[in-house]
């Protein structure tokens, strides 16, 4: 419960950072680099104006965990929503409709898989990069999420193809056509919100994943751009500090990532009983 | 095997395309004060100048013959450059599949049988920091504790190998055993922490099964029932999953070989991605295809084994 | 003396949102090699009782109170060690549904000769021995070879004699057969019954048959214990409680299936539902359902009381002996 | 049964036959030098049934009784034969745009009460689906109205309309099932097993409630079901289906008092006899035979206590025997009596 | 005695021909030599030649060593000489620059050559310390009389095995996992290192790195990231051996195009405007990025090019003051009192703490009202990007291959043509005074005269705010406490100034 209570704190600050972060990390003009990596405020050296001390940029690690957060989430909620829509349907449009739509989804699903997540999201941020060069800071959002989108969605399609080959032969499907519903309104009104149970499961996993996955992508050079550091960029950057004690830069937001995957994942416990008739 | 073909084809095809946007090599394979006029010809040499259709059928052209051209950046065969590196991957993701599966399943287990316990839920909140901290950070903190403040293994590379025709073991020296624990943990986390739930989820779900019950009334004693019975039920699914993350593994060595210096495939991918080295990345993602390919099969084969309702039924049962 | 003996039987699930007694004081005996019957509405508690008589009651469940007896040793609060040693070698189960009841991924053989080495001191050759023996006594042919199979390769009245073989692997004295056929085709159902009847009379065992058909009940039974709501609502010999049921809940029962030898336009029903577990009314469970039901079947709720030849808990029959508890 | 009537009669089932193919993936099958395999799930049955008449269909599991609900309303295309909906051809029919006419007038009740409601669908938006779907009714008003009306006249009251399905008992959503299916006023009612998951109290109930619509509403059913005390008891004639094909048809009263087949026997003799207590049957050995793999000849052949070589050779087909059609040998060469 | 290196990169191959990159040239240095060397000052000492003079303006004679053996036995000769110039010189070479402006090799006798150049060549000398010699029997017999082909693969034995006249023999190759190499106990010169055994370990990952060295795996790590060097430092098994490298950081601004890329101001291109320039170069503030971002190891630079290359001139070292006020009076002038935004190329992976540097000058700018949109990126996307002058505003870092101001004013600061001048000159900066004088610089064979005109290319250049030069970045080296070395600003480790306690 108290967990719960901290981790939703986290989420709070993220969504509503612009009010609550004491600074702006993305205003450049506001950086001094004199209070570059300074200690969290309780120890030595520490500026309070600084609770969690600074990073390498002068950056206030407290303002920039609920900017990085906020940009986090929004990359993994996003990423994961879209790959959520593309897995659905096609799953759906697989299951139901089966024959060699079924067999062409899921070769695709193949080649899609024996490519490792990090790969493909590496070459889409690469391609995307390529293809939009200078590009605006929303732009890169804008690769990284496709990236993250291109590599979830098959698990949602093998899942959701799974489930509907089961719901599809359950008789209230069938009596649905015996009415005459044609197919593609029993596939939206009956087969999917019964099939979504799984996904959701499913989804709030993936929604860690993705900053993680956010986070390797600045680790290997293509993540966010640094100028508007997420989480994942900051703990990337923290991590050149680790050694030399400057421990704060890369705690901190490991830290958030960690409460992040945990609120997440009671969200999504929350969600499922909640989207549960029978709970109700 | 058709299938696995088409498969790899359209891997090929897709990186190919891909990789046109990743840089230029040509940039990194002559020094700063080369000529334009160099640069050309050296263009021209490497038959960068043709279109994209033309390169990649070369490609195929190749590749069909077992060859997939030669590295840009190291002027070498990318199929002994790659072989080269092979061994260090593949021993590198086995011995954290062992390790994942060794630590994996008994924690699944525990979970599954003590749920509710302290320590299950312990196991489970620990298990959610597996997933939620990026492979590159519990590298480098792996190294910073035990590397570096105890000083109990090393921090880097494979150690000494030993050489098996063209296959280079590190597993057959104490040294290279020595290397590859941290490697191999880094690269296990993840995926024991997947299997741990996974375990446990199937295990509980095998718990509620009518034959778990029955076996009970049958006055079978807890061990029969939970690791005869339960247990053996419960690693059918796992097998599938765990054979996929096992393409998943090989490719999260990307990031633990480039914390490590693992001399594996994943190095030399993350180096060729850095110097636009596209016959290298496609060759490395066939192969990825291909092992995912082969490891799926190997899956269907387990699963025959392990499942006998999947046997050909002969001698007329009904 | 009684082989099993259930006394005041209560089973309870704790849950959020407080406690739901879905069995209440419950008692009743199975003599040494009797067949007692017990049906009643789905819901009903069947399935609860014969769970607690082997202590399979899936947590949250637990035993609140009362006492079940074997052989006049407790055997509800057992240690887990001494309670699994009851488990097959007293009081063998048999489940409804074949199919699901056997390990898919074991031979029937390895299975067989798993409960009898667990309970009996014999040797694997031995063990697969006796395990042939109880399959051909199961009416399997070629038992020899269909040993070495696996479930799957079994049709479903296979599997369920399978399933009675290995209930009967330790020799039990008690079977609890909870609807053993209700998952079997119609014409296979009374092949089971039959053998079943047969094979426990042959080794002296006893059993309490769970289900829903009253024909397969009239059949095979002794006696028979109708339940309703957590509550055993009538007990008696098979003959009386069908031909002269003193329990309204048991008439209407009757009532309610079709007959083979008669014509009726519409069927006897009982309106209405059985009351959810959380909602009981006050005094007799059945009295909303119940036309007969007058002032005191409202207030209180009335307990197992000798009505002719059975026992019912209907205050109609609180006259009859002119005493109620 | 007369050829006169069966002119007017509503449905006409025409040597209808469904095969399913079961075959491993075509991959599979080449690289296991495995055929194709073939499952006759329904093997050439005829019947006629009479507006306001019930039909039953009864036999063991697999023998192709649903198949043949299904193949009535249209959920599967028969692979040959037809089926005649008030004298039009119901097949060709489901293809065209007027094929939502027919679908209005042919509804079904499926077996199990849990499955056939949308679990996360209010009871109001479920029973209102039909009425949407073919435009009878939209404003939300009237249909809430039809809603309620058609819930009472299954013994539901209004209000349960706003519950979800797992809200009640499994009676009561068999009567949701039903309300749901009288929706459109459809003529004719396919109802597969719609009491088999039932309690008999509660079986009582729906069978009741399906008989005063009947009378109300002059329905024609098909009814499909293991039970024969049942089938006794709703319907007017009845089927006995073995692995796919009809064995015999007949009306109720002679199926029940004289049965004909061998199989139609021993199915009567399964049923357990309450009256009875304690009597000891022997019933008839052997199992169901699997239906990819049907044994040549008459199919009961080597359950069959009268089979000769001829049973084992020759496939029997539907022959009239005084009122009765059955396909036996042995009937027909007189060797069981009637 | 044995030093176990631990390097960022790899020799790609031990060919000394086939790759003019500096780390590529270090490795293979100690294998290899040339007819002339540099010393720890990087001062040019005689190697395989032991003197060298100019005969006539175009002609150079070089004497050669005697008693010279490659390290298989063969002694070395003039016919090796020629060789390996032509080899050089020819298809697959990388090395072609330095060969470009030959006109002929002679052999002059067996112990000496004169090389004929196209011009007259006042620094021929400076060019040919890396140009190494190679045997001309060995090669042949071993098929690799020319670098590799990159069209067939062939890799020759030159790739993996080398035969050259240096102090350390290569003993083993595993390209990219480890090579070792062993004191040439033959070698024609002292050595002043003890160290018999070299082993050399690639380790890309900067913290890896690291942890190796604290850990005792390696012995010596190039390079050090700035922020690690406190810890090793103070770990009291090693410590960070810092100096001042050649390669100077700058920054370009794109000059030619009417309108900028990426900016938001349109119809026209502020950096044509000196003042914006200026604006630019007065709103850095550099001492605060070096203290900070370099944590003190760097040196702010005016200057394109940093001590230890012909021409660098101490007095002329001087930056315009960091003055924020000023830069924005300058922005106003120019008809910019807002500022603008413009868009801002930057490797992160290529130089010292580079994407940091460009974070903090983007910040500096953010003050004086300049939105940058700051776009770091690897230098895989980086470099082909920028060399396609796809860019308006970019860091650059470049050490003269010849030690030579002249590189730096022909490779950044000349007008651009297609034939290589200004081919880094990526923001197409263009004064043609500088042009001519660049030119002349070229063959003026008088030190005097050319430092002079050297000077004034750089005061014309620097007058224009041509390009921004932000620092020399620092060398770090980690260093266990047991091995002695000297680092060379070239970033040079050649094995034999190695010893171990
Ligand atoms: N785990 C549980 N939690 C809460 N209630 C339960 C649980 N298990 C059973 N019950 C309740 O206990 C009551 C009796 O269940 P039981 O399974 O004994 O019925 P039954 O008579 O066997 O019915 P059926 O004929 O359907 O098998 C039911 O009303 C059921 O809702
Ligand atoms: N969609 C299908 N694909 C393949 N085979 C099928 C399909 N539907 C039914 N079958 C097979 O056809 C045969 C007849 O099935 P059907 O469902 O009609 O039997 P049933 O008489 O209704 O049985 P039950 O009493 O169990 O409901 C069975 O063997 C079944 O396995
Ligand atoms: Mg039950
Ligand atoms: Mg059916």
């Amino acid at each position: 419960m108290v967990a719960a209570l901290i981790a939703f704190a986290c989420v709070f600050c993220a969504a509503f950072a612009p009010w609550v972060a004491p600074h702006n990390p993305f205003d450049l003009a506001t950086l001094e680099l004199s209070d570059a990596r300074l200690p969290p405020a309780w120890m030595e050296g520490g500026n309070p104006a600084f609770l969690l001390g600074t990073e390498d940029q002068g950056r206030d690690i407290l303002s920039a965990l609920m900017y990085g957060a906020r940009i986090s989430l929004a990359v993994g909620l996003t990423s994961v929503a879209l790959s959520v829509l593309i897995g659905v349907v096609l799953g759906l449009l697989a299951g139901f409709l089966g024959g060699w739509v079924d067999a062409f989804l899921m070769r695709l699903c193949d080649v899609m898989l024996s490519f490792p997540p990090i790969l493909v999201a590496l070459l889409i941020a690469g391609v995307g990069r390529a293809l939009f060069p200078n590009s605006q800071d929303e732009l890169a959002f804008g690769v990284l999420v496709l990236a993250i989108t291109l590599t979830g969605w098959v698990q949602y399609a093998r899942t959701v193809r799974g489930s509907t080959l089961v719901e599809r032969n359950k008789e209230y499907v069938q009596a649905a056509r015996v009415t005459g519903v044609p197919p593609l309104r029993i596939m939206r009104r009956h087969v999917l919100p019964n099939v979504m149970g799984p996904v959701l499961v499913l989804a709030t996993i993936q929604v860690a994943t993705a900053i993680i996955i956010e986070a390797t992508l600045s680790f290997l050079g293509v993540g966010a751009p640094i100028t508007a550091p997420s989480l994942g960029t900051l703990i990337r950057v923290g991590n050149d500090y680790l050694f030399s004690g400057e421990w704060w830069i890369t705690v901190f937001p490991g830290a958030m990532l960690v409460l992040i995957a945990l609120s997440v994942n009671l969200l999504g416990d929350w969600l499922r009983d909640a989207l549960n008739p029978k709970l109700r | 095997m058709a299938q696995a073909v088409l498969v790899m084809v359209s891997v090929a095809f897709i990186a190919f395309m891909l990789f046109q946007y990743v840089g230029d090599p040509v940039v990194f394979l002559l020094g700063q004060d080369a000529t334009p006029e160099q640069i050309r010809n050296l263009r021209a040499d490497l038959g960068l100048d043709q279109p994209v259709v033309v390169q990649f059928w070369h490609f195929l052209v190749n590749a069909a013959q077992g060859e997939f051209g030669i590295s840009l950046r190291q002027g070498a065969k990318v199929s002994r450059l790659i072989a080269e590196r092979l061994p260090a991957t593949v021993e590198l993701a086995m011995v954290a599949a062992v390790l994942a599966l060794l630590l994996g399943i008994p924690m699944g287990v525990y979970a599954a049988l003590k749920r509710g316990t302290f320590v299950s839920q312990l196991l489970m909140t620990v298990s959610l920091l597996g997933v939620s901290l990026p492979t590159f950070l519990i590298g480098i903190l792996l190294i910073l504790v035990f590397a570096v403040n105890l000083g109990w293994f090393p921090s880097f590379g494979r150690g000494d190998v030993v050489q098996l025709g063209w296959w280079s073991s590190g597993l057959l020296t104490a040294k290279g055993w020595h290397h590859i624990v941290l490697p191999a943990l880094t690269l296990a986390i993840f995926q024991l922490t997947l299997i741990m739930r996974l375990v446990r989820a199937e295990m509980l779900e095998v718990l509620r099964t009518d034959y778990i019950k029955f076996a009970r009334a049958r006055g079978l004693t807890n061990r029969a029932v939970h690791f005869g019975h339960a247990l053996k039920n419960t690693l059918v699914p796992v097998m599938t999953i765990t054979g996929l993350q096992l393409g998943g593994l090989i490719a999260f060595a990307i990031i633990t070989e480039t914390v490590f210096q693992w001399p594996g495939m994943g190095l030399l991918f993350i180096q060729a991605v850095t110097f636009a080295d596209v016959p290298v990345m496609a060759a490395y993602l066939c192969l990825i295809a291909l092992i995912f390919v082969v490891i799926n099969l190997v899956v269907d084969l387990l699963y025959f084994a392990v499942d006998p309702r999947l046997r050909i039924e002969r001698a007329g049962a009904h | 003396m009684s082989l099993l003996q259930v006394k005041n039987l209560v089973v309870e699930f704790p849950g959020r949102r407080g406690t739901l007694r879905a069995l209440d004081d419950v008692s009743f005996d199975i003599a040494p090699g009797e067949i007692l019957g017990v049906v009643g509405e789905s819901g009903a508690g069947k399935s609860l009782t014969g769970a607690s008589i082997i202590g399979l009651l899936e947590p949250p469940g637990r035993i609140a109170g009362g006492e079940i007896l074997l052989e006049g040793r407790r055997i509800d609060d057992l240690p887990f060690a001494e309670l699994r040693k009851v488990r097959g070698r007293q009081i063998g189960a048999i489940f409804q549904d074949p199919l699901t009841s056997l390990n898919p991924l074991y031979t029937v053989g390895r299975q067989l000769t798993e409960t009898i080495r667990t309970h009996l001191p014999v040797g694997q050759a031995e063990a697969r021995e006796r395990a042939i023996q109880l399959l051909r006594d199961t009416g399997i042919p070629a038992a020899e070879q269909r040993i070495d199979h696996h479930p799957h390769q079994f049709s479903g009245g296979m599997r369920q004699r399978v399933v009675i073989a290995l209930a009967l692997a330790a020799e039990p004295k008690l079977i609890v057969a909870d609807e053993p056929t209700t998952a079997l085709d119609v014409s296979i159902q009374a092949q089971i019954i039959t053998l079943l009847k047969r094979i426990c009379r042959e080794r002296g065992a006893a059993v309490m048959l769970i289900t829903h058909d009253m024909g397969v009940i009239a059949e095979t039974c002794d006696r028979v214990a109708v339940m309703y709501a957590g509550r055993v609502a009538e007990i008696g010999p098979v003959h009386d409680v069908i031909h002269r049921p003193a329990h309204p809940y048991t008439a209407g029962l009757m009532a309610c299936i079709p007959d083979m030898t008669q014509d009726r336009e519409r069927l006897h029903q009982i309106d209405g539902a059985m009351p959810r577990l959380n909602a009981i009314p006050a005094g007799c469970a059945f009295h909303p359902r119940c036309d007969r039901a007058f002032d005191r079947c409202h207030a209180q709720r009335p307990d197992l009381m000798p009505a002719g030849t059975t026992r019912a808990a209907c205050w109609l029959h609180a006259g009859t002996t002119g005493g109620a508890s | 049964m007369s050829d006169t009537t069966s002119a007017q009669a509503l449905v006409r089932a025409i040597d209808l036959a469904k095969t399913f193919d079961v075959s491993a993936p075509w991959l599979n099958r080449v690289l296991e030098r495995r055929p194709r395999q073939l499952l006759r799930a329904v093997d050439g049955v005829s019947f006629d049934i009479q507006r306001g008449q019930t039909l039953a269909l009864v036999g063991e599991s697999g023998c192709g009784k649903s198949t043949v609900a299904r193949l009535l309303v249209g959920l599967y295309a028969p692979t040959r034969g037809g089926f005649q909906f008030d004298g039009q051809d119901a097949h060709a029919a489901f293809r065209t745009p007027q094929g939502r006419q027919l679908r209005r007038r042919i509804q079904m009740i499926f077996q199990d009460p849990y499955a056939s409601l949308n679990p996360r669908w209010r009871v109001q938006d479920i029973v209102a689906e039909p009425l949407v779907e073919h435009g009878l009714l939209s404003g939300g008003g009237e249909l809430r109205e039809r809603v309620g009306e058609l819930l009472q006249s299954v013994g539901l009251s209004p209000l349960d309309a706003a519950k979800f399905p797992h809200q009640f008992s499994g009676g009561q959503r068999q009567r949701i099932s039903i309300a749901r299916a009288l929706a459109t006023h459809p003529e004719f009612l396919v109802c597969d097993e719609p009491t088999s998951a039932l309690d008999v109290s509660v079986q009582a109930q729906v069978l009741n409630i399906m008989k005063d619509l009947q009378r109300q509403q002059g329905l024609t059913y098909l009814f499909i079901s293991h039970n024969l005390a049942v089938v006794r008891h709703v319907s007017d004639q009845v089927g006995v289906m073995y692995l796919g094909r009809l064995v015999e048809l007949a009306d109720k009263h002679t199926l029940f008092d004289s049965p004909r087949h061998p199989y139609t026997r021993m199915l009567l003799d399964a049923i357990p006899k309450i009256h009875d207590t304690g009597r000891a049957r022997t019933p008839v050995q052997g199992e169901v035979p699997n239906p990819l793999d049907p044994p040549a000849g008459c199919a009961f052949n080597p359950r069959c206590p009268h089979a000769n070589e001829r049973c084992r050779v020759e496939r029997p087909v539907l022959l009239d025997f005084g009122g009765a059609r059955v396909a036996c040998h042995a009937v027909e060469e007189g060797r069981i009596s009637g | 005695q044995t030093v176990r290196i631990g390097n960022q990169g790899d020799a790609l191959s031990m060919d000394p021909h086939s790759l003019n990159e500096s780390l590529q040239l270090s490795v293979t240095g100690n294998v290899y030599e040339g007819l002339v060397a540099r010393d720890k000052d990087l001062r040019l000492v005689p190697a395989l030649a032991t003197s060298w003079k100019q005969t006539s303006p175009t002609v150079w004679r070089f004497e050669l060593r005697k008693g010279v053996k490659f390290h298989d036995g063969k002694p070395f000769t003039a016919d090796d000489v020629l060789f390996s110039f032509a080899r050089a010189a020819g298809e697959g070479s990388d090395m072609q620059s330095y060969t470009n402006d030959f006109k002929q090799v002679r052999k002059v006798g067996d112990s000496a050559i004169e090389i004929e150049t196209k011009t007259p060549f006042p620094i021929l000398p400076d060019l040919l310390a890396l140009v190494y010699i190679m045997s001309k029997p060995w090669a042949e017999e071993n098929q690799a009389t020319r670098p590799v082909d990159r069209r067939k693969g062939i890799e020759n034995a030159a790739s993996f095995r080398s035969n050259g006249t240096g102090p350390y023999r290569l003993r083993e190759r595993q390209p990219n996992v480890k090579t070792s190499f062993v004191r040439n106990g033959s070698y024609w010169g002292k050595i002043e290192g003890n160290v018999v055994n070299v082993e050399y370990t690639p380790i890309g990952n900067d913290a890896t790195r690291v942890a190796a060295l604290l850990s005792g795996q390696v012995d010596v790590i190039e390079p050090v990231p700035l922020q690690d060097v406190a810890r090793i430092n103070a770990s009291g098994k090693s410590k960070v051996l810092q100096g001042p490298e050649l390669r100077t950081i700058f920054l370009g601004m794109d000059q030619k195009r009417d309108e900028l890329l990426y900016s938001n101001v349109k119809g026209k291109n502020p950096f044509k405007d000196k003042r914006v320039r200026q604006a630019f170069y007065q709103a850095i503030d550099i001492n605060t990025i070096q203290r900070v971002v370099m944590r003190g190891a760097s040196k702010p630079t005016a200057l394109m090019v940093g001590p230890g290359i012909n021409g660098f001139d101490a007095a002329m070292n001087t930056r315009l003051p960091y003055d924020p006020d000023a830069a924005r009076k300058l922005l106003a002038d120019a008809g910019y009192p807002n500022g603008f935004e413009v868009g801002m190329n930057c490797p992160n992976d290529r130089y010292v703490n580079d994407g940091d540097i460009c974070q903090a000058v983007a910040a500096n700018l953010a003050k004086i009202g300049v939105k940058v949109n700051l776009q770091a990126e690897t230098k895989g996307t980086y470099f082909p990007k920028i060399l396609k002058r796809d860019t308006s505003f970019y860091l650059l870092g470049w050490t003269p291959g010849t030690y030579d101001s002249h590189n730096a004013l022909n490779a950044l600061m000349r007008c651009v043509d297609d034939k290589g001048s200004g081919q880094f000159n990526l923001g197409s900066y263009c004064n043609p005074k500088v042009d001519e004088l660049t030119l002349k610089i070229q063959s003026e064979t008088d030190k005097p005269k050319r430092d002079a005109m050297i000077k004034e290319a750089f005061k014309l250049h620097a007058d224009d705010v041509g390009h921004l030069p932000l620092h020399q970045q620092a060398l770090a080296w980690g260093v266990a406490s047991n091995v002695q070395l000297v680092q060379l600003a070239d970033n040079f480790m050649p094995f034999r100034f190695m010893s171990v306690k």
